[in-house]
């Protein structure tokens, strides 16, 4: 019992891992105002830039840097309609959103001719577990070890990076003048206007860290958690980080919570299938499916009521009109 | 204090042009990229959408689907809702089409099913709807959330449906059986063909002609009725409408029931008119393009109607182009609509600022 | 003037601005002494908050060049404004409500990349200023929770903070009471004396006859007059503005009240939060009265309004109207309340009163919308509601008398009008009338007074809530006093005056009594 | 005349690395060897089936071989629509005279790689991922249950869909995860019928350890040393036979049943997997691959009645 637990709590680290990252990506970019549903999208263009490249050159650390780059610029897009030209946040979301699913697959069948694939990765194409020290020894120990050997270790490094971007976010969300700058410009634009900081400045660069967190994100997906790109493989991730984030309350802590339940659900999930409950038989499988989304809609009509963002989110900041 | 006014045909001829102009620039260089002719490409494109009669049928088959959700899209809007639950609403109408198809096809002749299915379309869809909706009006759930988390139950639940309980016996995909004659809905060539006018053999039928009354009542609905007035007025200025006394709950309420059963309409053109089964994913995104739609239609029928025509030939231009240079995957459709998107929805303030800026300046001269 | 250049703190020449097809400022020149308290009026729409946005940097001027101590200075945005000591305080506060006082001083200026040493460094240098200019505020309170003349402290703060040497104040006085407002003053002289140049905008002429060294008069775009201070008067000023002759009292002849219309019992009203924002307030409305409610903004009298109105539904106690009785357990929405004949001019036309994305025909008939008037069996007749837009806007003398321009396109002064109208023409019973001159320009005020005087002598039961003392004074018959959600006091006009209001609304009335403030 | 046939690709896209996949190769073949074109088309919506076929009908093209159970009524509405034009339909059953109908005994092969699996387990608890939640993948699944019990008959089966929609054939990491599930359960094989969800399958296999076992085409390259076999299902054969009878002037209607001895499901055995069988399975296998064509050994169709009672 105890060792299905710790399994599941791991996976639910890997499962969780995309979730993370992509929602502290849109923390970056709501907190400054600028709605982001085109985390799906960056995500994916992450992924299939880092198996791309990854596929190319044999390293996934090259593959990362690709994702980065792919991602970042979709966040320079998205911030060129909303910020520099005042753009509908959502369209453009979908916009970017729309293009990533089509060009993947239209340059992965071009470069690599497997259907919008990328070849299968291996070795140092991708991201490896890292193995604590001990592990092996202490797996033993009762308790401990499990958890040190089987949940704690044994993870690629984007899995820590993750978690570790969590105290960071906030630190730089809440300790630095960043960090004020930035969740000023999401309140009140005008405040920060009047106080001799541009605006766009602060806005263009919370998406380029959106930009950052959603490549790492994708190329976790291709690189590290599999062994490649497929077409759509993001498959709604991007949502349900966004229902994070909100879940959240746009607070980096919270948030995580709400990216690891969303992660455990999923966990849980694939282990009780096929699972024959007595008397009732198996249960069916989109039953369990549908859980986390039954589950999200319940907790927040319930438990989290209203999820206030923040003030200035999604409108375009005016000077003056024309 | 002089009101200089933009001429007419530049808001919204000129600037919208301009815009998809500059996205058919850039979906250029994508085929250039990959090493296709975008001129070959253009023309197949047009072609096939416009180029002869069942191209134009096909066209205007999907713009259908595209005006019910651009509607369901604007409608929710216009009170300040975004409703990004189009997609599994429409799922819901399509299995309420479906099920009184399913019933009555046998028993009733199409004149009582089409009404009936129509309305059943309608009302699953709204009922789809609703839950959210309550819950935003009621428990300050965020309505996008909420909407995102319907669709994915939307889909879980028709294929539950469809799997256990709707499958054809012996058929090898979950599929329902087809339909009766009496619950297909007429298609348009076989209503002209009698008629004397050949207009091309494609899924084209009567759904069309209720997509059209949709715009009509959509209209006159929003701005030549106080439930309407109320609707607007929630949507710009909630506040306000508490001054007026107006139910903000309820108005929210009742726009995404309309609003669901805008959706759900897509059923009546799918299933009941093309498909003649029920089956599954036959929205096939057409929710989400309903996003696109309404935007580009600014939230006016008029507009959703063009923007509507404009999303079915880019589907049956791509189609066609897919369809006569294979080594062309269907993706790279997809690829142009997000750049439609990108261009006349997100970025449609590009040129606006400069080129209205011009002609306000000519005028104020 | 004199041969030799005078120390100007700031000179403007040829200052230009044009929104779209509105040209705000037209080529404006403009000289401040150093170390005087320069004032600038105008009617609404003048361009004055234009022209300070230009010195400040928040717009760029389309032409024109300002010279700061006599040297030509190019400010393209706030940040080079503040380089060259100028500091602003805006007609809208630029806060971020959910952020400490601190970390709205330092926003801009934080002295560092991680915040901590700049927000130990700011309070430490944020205590001397408080101590220099009397600007008391506890720094690490949330913004929102402050009152507005401390929210507006923090924005002077925020000035001097940056090392300003210029401040300018976009109307500084419309949220304060007479006290906050003599305060403010004050710290306005001291500033002076430190040599700090202070330019004023305001609408109110008192204030600027009372504490500023020159004036200069704006009018649609344009600087039209120069004066000392002390060479003018009220009138001058008033008309320099407005471009005619204005009369600047109100004519009234005493009130005959008679039945009471509406009384209320003990009305509490708890938030959403649980804060209790109405504490057991009485009152009672005759038919050909206006009972003016003071207080300063805050302090319930919005609340009142809605619970009178049927916005909000009273937590307890009961309105008597209309041979109804309102209760929590049988309430009235505010469309239920219009049919009993109450209408309702709201505090905020922006926020309630208007949709400012309608055209005027449909603003004009927001909240009678379901009125037979203006529908038909299915749809609403646009017809109607066009027909009797035309007239109003005729009888009303709005400007322009046109019922498809979109209301956000009216100035604040014709808005308004379309609200009271409406509201006016329904011929009500009892009139609830919110700040009904606030932000309005000297010649729509005495409109508007003319209007609510003649309903009162039509016998009609007026409610006025204002935060105008002046308007309180001219325009009721009664007075109420509300502080902190409560009832504090009640005087009849006749024996009000303002110093006994002021300590009242600060709850200060029995301390206050006889010391002198 | 050379015949001018054509093929339509179910909306997996003809590189989904299995089964459509199998039909690219065996026209890609057919050419090779004939040098007749095939005309290919990919439609993305249940629209453009219909569309597509109806258009390639119209331009003549004969025989056209329809992939997939998704065609079904489409192709049976145009071929009702042109009786000239010859049909076939893969994995499907449409009962007209111009339309060939080509369907797998794919629980017979899932019995060999089940039996396989089972050798090859040494905890004997073996796994099963599916892609979507449909009939067919039921029929692999019980057909792998079967051969499995064979062998070790307390052995145990841990069988998961990966999801309802056609979104599960293409989930890789919802494979890996399942694979991992099973793994942990104590699971050290595990036959991925499910596309490209497969893919993850078959990495976490390898990340783990573990063996896996790959379905439709020959996926034993995709990581050699730890696919223990694939569950070939001929569909090249298949599409390269429907052209080569065609252009024979042999190609007739009526239902095609492709299964162990008309070698159109198999278990793979090249380089890739050598190394994991032994001979002692290699002749067990042949043994009950024998048996199965003999009909001494009852393969359950899970279709036949919807249970997998056998
Ligand atoms: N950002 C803007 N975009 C377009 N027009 C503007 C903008 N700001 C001001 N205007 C217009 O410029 C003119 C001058 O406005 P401004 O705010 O300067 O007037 P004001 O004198 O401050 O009036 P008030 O007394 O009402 O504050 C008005 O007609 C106004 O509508
Ligand atoms: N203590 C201060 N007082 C006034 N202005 C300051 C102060 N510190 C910084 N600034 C101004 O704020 C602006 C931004 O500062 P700076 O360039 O150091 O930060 P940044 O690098 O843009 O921000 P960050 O490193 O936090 O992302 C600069 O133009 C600088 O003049
Ligand atoms: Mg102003
Ligand atoms: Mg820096």
């Amino acid at each position: 019992m105890f060792e299905t637990l710790i399994l599941i709590l791991d996976a639910t680290l890997r499962v969780s891992t995309p979730l993370i990252l992509a929602a502290l990506a849109g923390l970056f970019s709501e907190r400054s105002g600028i709605v982001d549903i085109g985390l799906e999208g960056k995500m994916l263009a992450g992924a299939f830039a880092a198996a791309a490249a990854a596929a190319v050159f044999g390293s996934a650390w090259l593959g990362l840097l690709f994702a980065i780059a792919a991602s970042v610029f979709l966040a320079l897009i998205h911030g060129f309609a909303c910020i520099t030209h005042r753009g509908d946040h959502i369209v453009s979301g979908v916009a970017i959103n729309t293009i990533v699913a089509g060009l993947t697959v239209t340059l992965g069948l071009d470069w690599f001719n497997q259907g919008g694939q990328t070849p299968a990765l291996t070795g140092d194409a991708r991201f490896t577990p890292i193995i604590f020290p001990f592990a092996e020894q202490l797996a033993d120990v009762p308790v401990i070890g499990l958890i040190y050997s089987e949940l704690l270790s044994g993870h690629n490094i984007l899995v820590y990076l993750a978690f570790a971007m969590v105290p960071t976010t906030y630190w730089v969300v809440f300790k630095t003048r960043f960090g004020l700058r930035l969740r000023a410009v999401g309140e009140n634009p005008h405040a920060v206007d009047t106080a001799g900081i541009s605006v766009a400045l602060v806005r263009y660069r919370a998406l380029i860290i959106c930009g950052v967190l959603c490549g790492i994100a994708g190329a976790y997906l291709s690189t590290a958690h599999n062994a490649g790109f497929l077409k759509d493989m993001s498959a709604g991730k991007g949502y349900m980080a966004l229902a994070a984030l909100i879940f959240g309350k746009w607070r980096p802590v919270p948030v995580l919570f709400a990216c690891l339940l969303f992660g455990f659900l999923d966990a849980v999930a694939v282990r009780l299938q096929g699972v024959s409950l007595p008397g009732i038989g198996e249960v069916p499988v989109q039953a369990i499916e549908v859980l986390p989304y039954v589950l999200t809609v319940l907790l927040l009509a319930g438990f989290i009521g209203k999820a206030v963002g923040p003030k200035a989110i999604g409108k375009p900041y005016v000077k003056e009109r024309a | 204090m002089s009101q200089a006014k933009v001429p007419v045909w530049v808001s919204v001829g000129l600037i919208p042009l301009l815009n998809i102009l500059l996205a058919f620039f850039v979906s250029g260089l994508v085929f250039v990229a990959i090493g296709q002719d975008p001129f070959e490409a253009a023309g197949y494109l047009l072609y096939g959408a416009f180029g002869y009669d069942e191209g134009i049928g096909y066209t205007l088959y999907y713009a259908t689907n595209l005006i019910f959700t651009g509607l369901a899209v604007s409608i929710a809007f216009k009170a300040g809702l975004f409703n990004i639950g189009g997609e599994g609403q429409a799922y819901i109408g399509g299995l309420g089409v479906g099920l009184l198809c399913l019933w009555l096809d046998s028993s009733m002749p199409l004149i009582i099913i089409a009404p009936l299915a129509i309305i059943g379309g309608a009302v699953f869809g709204a009922a789809w709807a609703y839950i959210p909706a309550y819950l935003q009006a009621r428990r300050g759930s965020h309505i996008v959330i909420t909407t995102i988390m319907f669709n994915f139950i939307a889909s879980s639940l028709m294929v539950y449906l469809m799997v256990n309980w709707l499958k054809e016996e012996g058929m090898m995909s979950p599929i329902s059986r087809t339909f009766q004659e009496s619950a297909w809905l007429p298609y348009l060539h076989d209503i002209f063909t009698p008629l004397g006018l050949d207009i091309g053999d494609s899924p084209l039928n009567l759904a069309f002609i209720l997509a059209l009354l949709g715009c009509v009542i959509y209209w006159a609905l929003v701005w030549h009725t106080r439930w309407g007035y109320q609707l607007r007025t929630v949507g710009t200025n909630p506040t306000a409408a508490r001054y007026a006394g107006i139910d903000n709950a309820k108005v929210t309420i009742w726009v995404m029931l309309i609003s669901g059963a805008f959706a759900g309409l897509v059923g009546v053109n799918e299933i009941m008119g093309v498909n003649h089964n029920l089956l599954l994913n036959f929205t096939a995104g057409y929710g989400f393009a309903g996003i696109a739609v309404a935007l580009m239609g600014r939230n006016h029928p008029i507009g959703i109607i063009l923007a509507a025509i404009l999303f079915g030939a880019l589907y049956q231009g791509g189609a066609e182009l897919a369809f006569e240079i294979p080594s062309i995957t269907p993706e790279i459709v997809v690829v142009i609509q997000g750049l439609v998107i990108l261009f006349s929805g997100a970025l449609e303030n590009m040129f606006k600022g400069r080129i209205e800026g011009y002609f306000l300046r000519k005028a104020a001269a | 003037m004199s041969n030799q250049t005078p120390p100007y703190a700031i000179e403007l020449e040829g200052i230009s601005k044009r929104f779209g097809a509105v040209q705000a400022n037209k080529d404006i020149s403009l000289q401040v002494p150093t170390g005087t308290i320069h004032g600038i009026i105008g009617e609404n729409g003048a361009g004055k908050s234009t022209l300070m946005s230009i010195i400040y940097g928040f717009y760029e001027a389309d032409t024109g060049s300002i010279s700061i101590d006599g040297e030509k200075v190019d400010i393209r945005n706030s940040q080079d404004a503040i380089k060259v000591g100028i500091g602003m305080v805006h007609q809208h506060f630029m806060l971020v409500e959910n952020f400490s006082v601190l970390e709205n001083i330092v926003l801009g200026a934080e002295g560092g990349a991680v915040l901590k040493h700049g927000l130990d460094a700011a309070r430490e240098e944020l205590k001397r200023l408080e101590s220099e200019y009397h600007l008391d505020v506890d720094v690490d309170a949330i913004v929102e929770d402050l009152p507005v003349g401390l929210q507006q402290r923090v924005e002077i703060l925020k000035a001097l903070y940056r090392g300003a040497k210029i401040l300018i104040l976009d109307e500084p006085t419309g949220v304060l009471t007479p006290q906050e407002a003599d305060h403010l003053f004050r710290i306005l002289k001291s500033l002076k004396e430190q040599g700090v140049t202070v330019i004023l905008i305001t609408h109110k002429l008192r204030e600027i006859l009372a504490s500023t060294d020159n004036v200069s008069v704006m009018r649609q775009g344009e600087m039209v007059a120069h004066r000392e201070t002390a060479t003018t008067d009220k009138e001058e000023l008033a008309e320099l503005m407005v471009g005619k002759k204005v009369r600047l009292k109100v004519n009234k002849d005493d009130a005959t009240p008679q039945q009471t219309v509406l009384s209320a019992k003990d009305l509490s009203l708890f938030d959403e939060q649980g804060v209790e924002r109405l504490k057991k307030v009485s009152l009672e409305l005759k038919a050909g009265e206006i009972l003016g409610i003071a207080g300063v903004s805050g302090n319930g009298q919005s609340e009142l309004l809605n619970v009178l109105s049927g916005i909000a539904t009273m937590s307890s106690g009961s309105i008597e109207f209309a041979g109804q009785t309102i209760t929590p357990n049988a309430p009235k929405d505010a469309a239920q309340m219009r049919e009993l004949k109450m209408a309702h001019v709201p505090e905020d036309r922006h926020k309630m009163g208007l949709v400012t994305g309608f055209e005027a025909y449909e603003a004009a008939v927001l909240g009678y919308h379901n009125s037979e008037a203006y529908n038909g069996r299915w749809l609403m007749s646009r017809k109607a509601m066009f027909k009797e837009c035309e007239q109003r806007m005729a009888d009303w003398d709005v400007r322009p008398p046109n019922p498809l321009l979109k209301t956000a396109n009216f100035s604040g002064g014709n808005q308004q009008k379309i609200v009271i109208a409406r509201e006016v023409e329904q011929n009500p019973d009892v009139l609830l009338i919110g700040q009904p001159t606030r932000g309005v320009d000297i010649g729509a005020i005495e409109n508007i007074h003319e209007q609510i005087v003649k309903l009162r002598d039509a016998g009609k039961a007026i409610l006025l809530v204002s935060v105008e003392l002046d308007e309180i004074m001219a325009l009721s018959d009664r007075i109420i006093v509300m502080f902190d959600g409560a009832v504090v006091g009640e005087v009849p006009a006749s024996e009000a005056d303002e110093r006994t209001l002021g300590l009242m609304m600060a709850n200060a009335w029995n301390e206050g009594q006889g010391a002198n403030p | 005349a050379d015949i001018k046939p054509a093929v339509v690709y179910d909306q997996a896209g003809k590189f989904d690395k299995s089964f459509n996949e199998g039909v690219y190769n065996g026209i890609t073949k057919y050419t090779e060897d004939t040098g007749i074109q095939v005309r290919e088309s990919e439609p993305k919506n249940e629209a453009q089936v219909e569309q597509n076929l109806r258009r390639l009908a119209k331009r003549g093209y004969t025989p056209i071989v329809a992939v997939g159970f998704n065609m079904a009524s489409a192709v049976s509405k145009v071929a009702q629509d042109f009786p000239e034009i010859q049909f076939s339909i893969i994995d499907g059953v449409i009962d007209q005279p111009n339309v060939q109908s080509i369907v797998f005994k794919e629980h017979e092969g899932s019995f060999l790689v089940g039996a396989l699996a089972a050798m090859a387990s040494k905890t004997d608890t073996v796994g099963f991922v599916g892609g979507m939640d449909i009939p067919l993948i039921r029929k692999f699944g019980c057909g792998y249950e079967q051969g499995a019990k064979y062998i070790t008959s307390d052995a145990t089966v841990i069988q998961n869909m990966t999801g309802s929609t056609g979104a599960a054939f293409n989930d890789p990491t919802k494979g890996s995860e399942l694979a991992k599930s099973q793994f942990s359960q104590g699971a050290d094989v595990v036959f991925a019928a499910a596309g490209g969800t497969g893919i993850g399958v078959y990495q976490a296999a390898k990340d783990e350890g573990k063996l896996a076992i790959g379905v439709d085409s020959n996926q034993n390259h995709i990581q050699p040393g730890t696919m223990l076999t694939s569950m070939v299902k001929r569909v090249d054969l298949a599409a390269y036979k429907v052209f080569a009878d065609a252009n024979a002037g042999e190609w007739t209607s009526g239902l095609t049943v492709l299964g162990l001895a008309e070698g159109g499901v198999d278990w793979a055995l090249d380089d890739n997997n050598a190394s994991l069988i032994t001979e002692e399975m290699k002749t067990k296998i042949a043994d009950v691959k024998q048996h199965i064509i003999s009909g001494d050994i009852q393969v359950h169709d899970y279709m036949s009645d919807n249970t997998c009672n056998y």
